[in-house]
């Protein structure tokens, strides 16, 4: 066993891994899922899994909610997805969608019920400069106008510093790969742009391979985990869709010790479908678990050594120890944001 | 109303039309109004500039410390209060027309992802 | 330069005098719209055309007052940063 | 959390945590008469915390939270706990709820019909219902109208009345026998205090009622009326909400038609007494 783990965060990853189990929720844990749902972004994912099925009348009307706010979401999304193509299309490169976009864009069941918040897109390197004019002569403008900010975004980052639609208030993260080139693995982003599929309509989305390597890079090689069990629940329903040479593609991009963690914690908190070798968790798994769970019934974020942990654990991942230093300090001397 | 996507209303025949001047505006976007929300008005502030050993300069961008005709950033907040009274005409507590001036870019300035960002958007109306 | 209109039922009137509301539904934003504006779009609506084409098809349901190329492309500019128009 | 309260207000139904106990005690009693949540479901959570643990003790103060947060909302001092739970719950509705339009206005009926006024803040919308109420309408609610898309109706929402400095004044003497919540001294909107909903209010808050007219009211300026055609009532009215643009399509049909059915007059008075008159001469006149 992992420790004790079972949270009102794992009551709610119970209620999304099997509906069925709602069906033994009394009136306390209804409103504990509820608020989890909230506080993890997953409250139109909840209502898509629980769609048909018999609920008390005030949890019904709470998902009949979640559910027009995500399509909502949904339809916000797919119309910047609209509006980044029209103001690239002249250039003829390709742009593929990356995350929420893509899963919405693609029709995939990641996509159903789930909350979108910036539009990522993903484009080859060169075409950086061409895309940034592009963009900015079609109506966005920079999110942060700060020298030391943009800086750190181009020398740093793999992606360009956020830019906001000034008529839309959306903003448009512009990546070249899905790694920062500071961190310690390197993906193959010329491999992840020619294998991708087009949608139709000139934009594209990765391949079912390269969506859950991106979706686990992201969870366990980036950030800190905050969202992470919405990121997780991506990750389950991209591998229920399947993927053909997972590992293979994996190892390609250095990233097979990320994929194998996040089908071994996908079935593990949410019953994804993956090979036997991966049904049993690791020891090594378990701080991750306990940081995805990490919310009470109230909604707020519990575990505080947990969370510092990742978050010390997010700057290493993504720094050499010197610049990391140096990010630090300038960031603490500009005080918080 | 109707729920029914509809037609156009069909324009009168031969009926006139002006095109509207070179720089006149004929489409107003309605955007969110997270404006009215109520009582987030109340508690909000937004600090001048966001982070320590800045300067605003009269144009409202942010500058190093020490740049000559830069105000300096301002040690407490504004709250949402006093920001919203500035912004209808009037001052914010302890500047001079000057730097009221430069401070009020500054926060006009604003944009998502910015320490009082939000505050700034929740007095703002839509465009419109 | 050939612009396009929006799909059919892609908008919804509500003519509020003495404007037009208009919900755009692939966007879910509400635009209100002044004269040349909603004349335009139903010019345009369904279809795609240059510059001289709208003016004269304008033409024949109007009497066009001041009428230059540069007033319509400025209206048509306007309406393409708003997603109802798509430049092709 | 520690000390919790639970009430439902017309369609909506709220959970309160708190981690002190005087909050919870004073929102008990503001909301005596009032229905628990259905089946002890609510719709939004609303937590009353400590920004940083020491502050449950050190000058202690509240943090509003819940489903819903606004960033870099300050927090307020301990004793304020009961404003911070009004606007905690505010907050919810502002972002949370969908399932009517939000106008930020204050609402009362008479015969089945509604009469919706709305304003920003210190347009003395809030004062006027109260007056109002204290006259004979049935008090809907002083913070949002909340407008069903289907129908159109207005359905009531009847919270404490958040009065503000010489308005309790003012109310207490057009209507004696009206009860208040404590007095709140020193918040960043000057000094507040609750009005109960009346008892009428809160046993009727299931009975909606048809806008009949809509008025924009501005206090403290010379009395004028004057007609607001339905264009710029729409404008009004989309900045006064706060859900019109996340409702999408059902948004716009509720607000087009509203102001389409619904007379709608800008009415500036010089004080309590006048705007009353004015708003009740604008109502006979329909």
């Amino acid at each position: 066993m992992l420790g004790r783990a079972v949270s009102d965060a794992g009551l709610l990853a119970g209620v999304l891994a099997d509906p069925e189990r709602a069906a033994a929720l009394d009136a306390g844990s209804w409103a504990a899922v509820m608020a989890v749902a909230r506080a993890e972004q997953l409250a139109g994912t909840l209502a898509h899994r629980l769609a048909g099925l018999p609920v008390p009348e005030p949890v019904a009307r709470w998902l009949a909610d979640a559910r027009e706010a995500a399509e909502q979401a949904r339809r916000t999304a797919l119309w910047e997805a609209e509006m980044v193509r029209r103001a690239l299309a002249p250039l003829g490169c390709r742009t593929v969608l990356l995350k929420g976009t893509a899963y919405v864009a693609a029709g995939l069941s990641a996509g159903q019920g789930r909350q979108i918040g910036d539009c990522d897109i993903l484009v080859p390197r060169e075409a950086l400069p061409a895309v940034e004019a592009a963009l900015i002569g079609a109506g966005w403008e920079w999110a942060k106008p700060d020298a030391y900010d943009n800086a750190y975004y181009r020398r740093w980052m793999h992606e360009l510093p956020p830019l906001i639609h000034e008529g839309r208030d959306r903003m448009v993260d512009v990546h070249h790969t899905i790694l920062p080139p500071t961190a310690r693995i390197t993906p193959d982003a010329e491999a992840l742009i020619a294998d991708a599929v087009p949608l139709g309509d000139g934009l594209h989305v990765l391949s079912p391979a390269d969506r859950i390597i991106h979706a686990a890079a992201h969870l366990f090689a980036d950030g800190d985990l905050s969202g992470g069990l919405r990121n997780l629940w991506d990750i389950r329903c991209l591998l229920d869709d399947g993927a053909a040479a997972l590992e293979v593609r994996a190892a390609q991009h250095g990233l097979g010790r990320e994929v194998t963690r996040a089908m071994r914690l996908a079935h593990r908190v949410f019953g994804a479908a993956v090979p036997d070798a991966y049904r049993q968790a690791r020891a090594s798994d378990a701080p991750y678990l306990r940081r995805l769970l990490a919310r009470d019934g109230w909604g707020r974020a519990t575990r505080r050594g947990t969370r510092l942990g990742f978050y010390v654990r997010s700057h290493w991942l993504r720094m050499p120890p010197a610049l990391l230093a140096r990010h630090l300090w300038i960031k603490w001397r500009r005080g918080p944001a | 109303m109707t729920d029914q996507p509809s037609d156009p209303p069909v324009p009168t025949r031969r009926r006139v039309l002006a095109f509207g001047a070179v720089g006149a505006s004929a489409v107003v976007s309605i955007r969110p109004a997270l404006a009215q929300t109520a009582g987030s008005v109340l508690t909000c502030q937004i600090a001048v500039p966001d982070r320590r050993g800045a300067a605003v300069a009269a144009d409202g961008s942010v500058v190093p410390a020490g740049t000559k005709g830069a105000f300096p950033g301002v040690a407490t907040p504004f709250t949402g209060e006093q920001v919203k009274r500035a912004l209808a005409g009037g001052q914010l507590p302890g500047t001079t027309w000057e730097s009221n001036q430069a401070y009020l870019k500054y926060i006009r300035r604003l944009q998502r992802g910015q320490g009082g960002f939000t505050c700034f958007a929740s007095l703002q109306m839509p465009r419109g | 330069m050939r612009y396009r209109g929006p799909p059919a039922g892609a908008l919804l009137h509500a003519p509020l005098d003495p404007l037009a509301a208009v919900f755009h539904r692939p966007s879910g934003t509400t635009h209100l719209l002044a004269e040349p504006a909603p004349q335009i779009l139903a010019a345009l609506a369904g279809g795609e055309m240059d510059l001289d084409a709208l003016m004269a098809t304008l033409a024949v349901e109007h009497e066009l007052l001041d009428a230059t190329r540069d007033a319509l492309t400025e209206r048509l500019d306007e309406l393409a940063a708003a997603g109802l128009v798509e430049r092709l | 959390m520690r000390y919790r309260f639970g009430v439902r207000v017309g369609p909506v139904s709220f959970r309160v945590g708190s981690d002190r106990r005087a909050p919870v005690a004073q929102l008990r009693d503001l909301y005596a008469g009032y229905p628990a949540p259905e089946v002890g479901i609510a719709d939004h959570t609303v937590r009353l915390e400590a920004p940083r643990p020491w502050r449950r003790w050190l000058r202690p103060q509240v943090r509003v939270a819940g489903d819903f947060e606004l960033p870099g909302a300050v927090p307020l001092p301990a004793r304020h706990a009961l404003l911070a739970a009004e606007m905690a719950m505010n907050l919810q509705m502002a972002l949370g709820h969908r399932r009517h339009l939000l106008l930020h206005a204050a609402t009362v009926e008479q015969g089945g019909r509604a009469l919706v006024m709305t304003g920003e803040s210190g347009a003395g919308k809030s004062t006027l219902a109260a007056l109002l109420a204290g006259a004979g309408w049935r008090l809907l609610g002083d913070e949002f109208a909340l407008i069903a898309p289907d129908t159109g109706l207005a359905h009531a929402f009847p919270r404490p009345v958040s009065l503000k400095n010489e308005s309790v004044a003012a109310v207490r003497t057009a209507w004696p026998d009206a009860r208040f919540g404590p007095e709140l001294v020193g918040t960043p909107k000057g000094t507040i205090r609750h009005l109960v909903a009346p008892a009428d209010s809160v046993a009727r808050m299931d009975e909606p009622a048809r806008p009949a007219l809509i008025v924009f009211p501005r206090f403290g300026v010379a009395p004028d009326i004057r007609p607001v055609p339905p264009a710029e009532a729409f404008v009004r009215l989309t900045e006064a909400s706060t859900n019109y643009v996340a409702l999408g399509e059902r948004g716009f049909a509720a607000l087009t038609r509203l102001v389409r059915e619904v007379p709608a007059v800008a009415l500036d008075y010089p004080d309590g007494a006048t705007g009353m008159a004015a708003v009740e001469r604008c109502w006979a006149a329909l």
